[in-house]
């Protein structure tokens, strides 16, 4: 018998000026993180609206994570200060319907931070691929 | 005509759950009653009626037509019907039974919707006469008798236990399978509820509501009638009265991209809604004015019209209970045309 | 008719060729994956296309019935659907069904009359339909008169097929204008409604409308004006559908549904209907 | 029962048409029944007298409809708010919804109002009439032969139960009293929802959102949701839905809907009292009020005009996302 080892679908939207660029150093840097870390480039963290998110969801992924620049750090002064309130409500509201904590996480990684890009993606997938599949936000229609 | 007894009620549900999928009433945990899968323990709820109307059964809220798969430029397509099992829907009341026959209207006649023709074939629908009716109904008003509702089989309930008459021969043939169960009985004891009901229909609030303004051919009369600006200005624009009316059958047909493919499905639409009537190239009923009367006059005008005379409301009373502002199909009988009586 | 048509699911269609008609028309031609037309139809009826996640929509069919081998339809870019469709390539297969919709009463109250078709715009896409129709038997009809306008001479629909063949006819008398100059244009100048007035036409003929709500009420004053009585007087119509079929509720003035009841409707029909389209 | 009557507030808007300080009267209207009543505009004394209600069954907030009166009207409009209908009110000024110059704003005071499906629950069905007395509703039903007489207390609707304020935040003119900001317990049932396990609250949540019918009343009723077109209704958006397709959609459409209130919702409770299928979604927005007072300060939305809304603000010392989850949750 095999058992169906899927590998978690990880959603990173992840900041222009500082996460992407992260994500680039990790890269060149040549540290590993799971090749089901799909990067969605934003031009602030502050661009992601709740409804990407639940999309992402709703598309399959296992786990959102949004990276943007650390705060006071914005390339636009305040996106992400703006980013960490809506975040922090929507992901208490997700907590509150019974959707796993675990699955939704913020996280500020600078340009500079190639190596904590690569440890948090890592660490993200490890938490995420221990609660499974995500069945509480999916759409079925969207499922194999 | 049969009868079962109360303490024969269980038996009898699992008798038709064994060859049919069995749907009946049923209170959820605050007391609304809504249709649900019959299983062992189910008991039947007392209310007068469901929150949501029978309809979803054979015109369900949304629905898979089919799926196309694209390639390069290349099309193909999968009908993805469900193919639904046969089933019962136990204890629909006189009102509802009637919205059967409206939708019929609409949906059998050619083109036949295919979907909802399969829906109507495999389904038989044991209807449940009226003993208490409430403020709320007014299916008088539309010439159906709530102590003796159509439906393949017809059914009265009193204290001694249900009583079953057969209308059709799907009905003939769901009693025969129930013979063991039931026992031939007179008609006294139904005939003495009807009698009872009857009297208490009489005194309803709304036994007098009057039809006679409306029908076939009164486009003309009522189109412009001033009163529509009044009755629909507080009118939310949402779409609580169609959905949870039994008669309401606009429908969108939309695309949904899996990703992988893409899913053609159909779910219901409310002409109360902004976007219903827009396209490219702007909009024919731009204010909610026109949005309103265009669900009264449809329901009081164009389908009597398009149906011999049919009205297409059955007075079950649903958006009288729902509507967020009260405003409601008995309000606009009683306003529009109203000022040519004076 | 065929017994038990599937009311919801469509053929596959494929658009074996794309002719740019004007910057925002584009007439698409249209045959069933093995090369045969997808189905028989009659002047003036209509059939929804689609493109599966984009969407469906009715367009008239321009191509004449005689026309055995293809269909053809002349799409103007507005919306998704069609803007959709103008980024097409041949080859691409969509999806159609059909035909909807009542056709103009060509065999009926047109025969034996002379006929007066007048258009603007991309309101010529289901008037090609019928004149080529009556065209093709010729014998059946009397004069044919056409009035055709435009914003330029650019936007002028079908502009080879009606200088090579319609003008050459006998007996097809063909009136074409423009809303304003244009370098190059030697013809008529002015609003359709207008030229229709200095045309001064008998009123022995039946007339039909279509084209801009604004362009078939002016004209519909000026036939008025020249004697013409409502009945001689056919238009089409166009609101939002979605089954084609008189199911889905939306395309209903009054008691009558555009899809089933409609898109033709003679004038004197429409004077009924509330002023709801 | 409620402290002033009928006449009263019909005394005073005629009083205010006939000055002509206002052209219309946003008011409720009687119904067929006692409980149906419709918010209606009443431009005559004679309307006013012949078809103007005020009772225990007059929930319906009019703020909203003030948006799109206010431009279409003539003159000023008179408005009768209860308390918790002034902070609506207020917040729609904040958002300069509407030209408060357009508005003579009267409060009123409020009891509290009935909710029908407990009077029905009560009393049983087939109301025929209604009467406010001293000891409660009594009522009179086609199958009772004595009225019933249910208490207040039974009949109240659970946003008054749980009233947050007796105060009027905004009037041209006060009936009444002025009453206070309450201590209410309407965080008690968020606070057991939060002290269940995520698999209890995901079940509550599957249940309450799997009746969900899309009808858009939820939102259309929101005196916050405004836009004036609305992402739910864009077809370019993606997002315009119009059936629970399967469990996500409905989830979505709530999530969503409640988010974009949030800071912004003054708790008026208008959506729970008009969904048709009876989803607790006071519970949804009050989740973000409590949210948001624990973690940036109490913040009352419409308490006055020209606050900044708590999702539109920030501090460099704000709460991470991560922590927000620290509270309460003992079970997870």
């Amino acid at each position: 018998m095999q058992v169906n080892e899927k590998k978690p679908l990880i959603v990173a939207f992840c900041c222009n000026w500082c996460s992407y660029a992260g994500a680039d150093l990790a890269g060149n840097n040549r540290l590993a993180y799971p090749a089901d870390v799909k990067i969605i480039r934003v031009p602030c963290s502050c661009r992601v609206n709740p409804m990407f998110i639940l999309r992402a969801f709703q598309r399959g992924a296992d786990g959102v994570i949004i990276c943007g620049c650390h705060p006071g750090d914005c390339h636009y002064t305040s996106g992400n200060y703006f980013t960490r309130r809506r975040m922090a409500m929507l992901f208490s509201m997700l907590d509150y319907l019974g959707i796993e904590k675990e699955r939704t996480r913020v996280e500020w990684v600078s340009a500079a931070e190639g190596a904590k890009f690569a440890a948090t993606m890592n660490d993200f997938a490890e938490k995420v691929a221990a609660l499974g599949e995500n069945k509480r936000l999916e759409d079925l229609r969207c499922k194999r | 005509m049969r009868k079962c007894t109360a303490a024969n009620l269980d038996k009898l549900f699992a008798a038709i759950a064994e060859n049919a999928a069995l749907y009946l009433p049923v209170d959820d945990e605050k007391g609304t009653a809504q249709y649900k899968k019959w299983a062992e323990g189910t008991v039947m709820s007392n209310a007068l009626n469901t929150a949501k109307s029978p309809k979803d059964f054979f015109f369900p809220q949304s629905e898979d037509l089919m799926k196309f798969k694209t390639q390069g430029k290349t099309i193909e397509l999968t009908d993805i019907r469900d193919e639904k099992e046969d089933f019962v829907v136990f204890g629909v009341r006189a009102c509802d039974v009637r919205s059967f026959d409206i939708l019929d209207r609409v949906f059998l006649v050619d083109p036949r919707d295919s979907y909802y023709a399969s829906r109507r074939e495999k389904g038989v629908i044991v209807s449940l006469a009226c003993s208490k009716p409430t403020e709320t109904c007014f299916c008088s008003a539309f010439g159906i008798d709530a102590t003796n509702p159509a439906g393949d089989v017809t059914a009265w309930k009193t204290e001694e236990g249900f009583f079953f008459k057969a209308n059709t021969e799907k009905g003939e043939k769901l009693m025969a399978s129930l013979e063991g169960l039931t026992e031939e009985c007179t008609e006294e004891a139904v005939e003495a509820q009807k009698a009872k009901t009857a009297a208490i229909l009489e005194k309803l609030p709304l036994a007098d509501l009057d039809t006679d303004k409306f029908g076939g051919g009164k486009t003309a009369e009522l189109f412009n009638d001033p009163a529509w600006a009044e009755l629909s200005r507080s009118c939310l624009g949402c779409g609580t009265c169609t959905f949870v009316c039994p008669t309401c059958q606009c429908y969108d047909i939309k695309d949904f991209n899996t990703g992988r493919e893409v899913i053609r499905y159909r779910c219901w639409d409310s002409c109360m809604y902004s976007e219903f009537t827009r396209m490219a190239h702007g909009n024919n009923r731009n204010s909610q004015l026109e949005r309103f009367r265009q669900r009264f006059m449809h329901k009081l005008v164009y389908y009597p019209e398009n149906n011999e005379g049919i009205f297409g409301c059955v007075g079950c009373g649903r958006c009288l209970a729902k509507c967020p502002i009260s405003m409601n199909i008995v309000k606009v009988m009683k306003t529009v045309g109203g000022k040519k009586d004076e | 008719m065929s017994e038990n048509r599937e009311a919801l699911i469509p053929h596959i269609g494929v658009i074996t060729d794309v002719r740019i008609d004007t910057p925002d028309i584009k007439t698409f031609r249209v045959v069933t994956p093995d090369g045969k037309k997808a189905f028989d139809h009659r002047p003036g009826q209509c059939a929804m296309l689609s493109i599966p996640g984009v969407g469906e929509a009715m367009f008239s069919i321009t191509s004449s019935p005689t026309n055995t081998e293809f269909m053809e339809f002349s799409i103007k870019k507005c919306g998704c659907v069609t803007e959709w469709l103008h980024q097409a390539e041949a080859g691409q297969q969509i999806t159609i069904r059909g035909p909807y919709g009542n056709p103009f009463p060509v065999d009926d109250v047109f025969a034996g009359k002379n006929l007066l078709f007048v258009a603007g715009g991309v309101g010529l896409a289901p008037l090609r339909s019928v004149i080529n129709y009556c065209r093709h038997y010729r014998d059946r009809y009397g004069k044919i008169d056409i009035v055709y306008g435009s914003r330029s001479k650019d936007d002028l629909l079908d502009y080879k097929e009606i200088i090579e063949e319609w003008t050459r006819d006998e007996n097809v008398n063909v009136y074409l204008t423009i809303d304003r100059e244009q370098e190059g244009w030697d013809g008529h100048v002015g609003f359709v409604p207008n030229y229709v007035k200095e045309l001064n036409f008998d009123t022995d003929k039946v007339a039909v409308l279509c084209g801009p709500p604004i362009m078939i009420k002016f004209t519909l004053e000026g036939l008025k004006s020249l004697g013409f009585d409502k009945t001689q007087v056919y238009t089409t119509l166009e609101l939002r559908m979605k089954c084609g079929v008189g199911k889905c509720g939306r395309c209903n003035v009054g008691a009558k549904y555009v899809c089933k009841d409609g898109p033709v409707f003679r004038c004197d029909e429409l004077d009924e209907l509330p002023s709801e389209y | 029962m409620q402290k002033i009557t009928r006449e009263v507030l019909i005394e005073k808007a005629a009083s205010l048409l006939n000055e002509g300080v206002v052209s219309a009267v946003y008011g409720w209207k009687k119904g067929e029944f006692v409980y149906d009543v419709t918010p209606a505009l009443f431009t005559t004394t004679e309307e006013l007298e012949k078809e103007f209600v005020w009772g225990d069954f007059c929930g319906a907030n009019f703020s909203k409809y003030l948006v799109a009166s206010t431009r279409k009207i003539e003159g000023k409009i008179l408005v009768f708010l209860k308390p918790c209908d002034t902070y609506s009110f207020n917040q729609l000024l904040t958002e300069h919804r509407f030209d408060r110059e357009k508005v003579y704003a009267v409060g009123i005071p409020c009891e509290g109002m009935a909710d029908v499906s407990k009077v029905k629950a009560a009393a049983g069905e087939g109301i025929i009439a209604i009467e406010s007395t001293e000891e409660g509703l009594a009522v009179t039903t086609l199958y009772n032969d004595a009225p019933v007489v249910v208490p207040y207390a039974e009949a109240l609707a659970e946003r008054c139960i749980n009233c947050k304020s007796k105060k009027h935040v905004a009037y041209d003119e006060l009936i009444g009293e002025e009453g206070d900001v309450l201590e209410s317990g309407r965080f008690d049932q968020v606070a057991e929802l939060e002290a269940m396990t995520p698999d209890e609250r995901f079940a509550f949540w599957q249940n309450e959102l799997s009746k969900c019918i899309r009808c858009n009343a939820c939102r259309d009723v929101c005196p916050a949701c405004t836009c004036e077109k609305c992402v739910f209704n864009n077809p370019v958006s993606g997002a315009e839905t119009k059936a629970p397709m399967g469990t996500f959609e409905e989830k979505m459409f709530h999530i969503i809907r409640a988010f974009h209130v949030a800071g912004r919702c003054t708790d008026c409770g208008e959506c729970s009292r008009v969904c048709p299928q009876d989803i607790p979604l006071h519970l949804l927005n009050r989740k973000f009020i409590k949210d948001i007072n624990t973690h940036y300060g109490e913040y009352q939305a419409g308490a006055e005009v020209g606050s900044r809304a708590p999702l539109v603000n920030y501090t460099t010392e704000d709460v991470e996302p991560c922590d927000v989850f620290e509270r309460g949750d003992k079970n997870a």
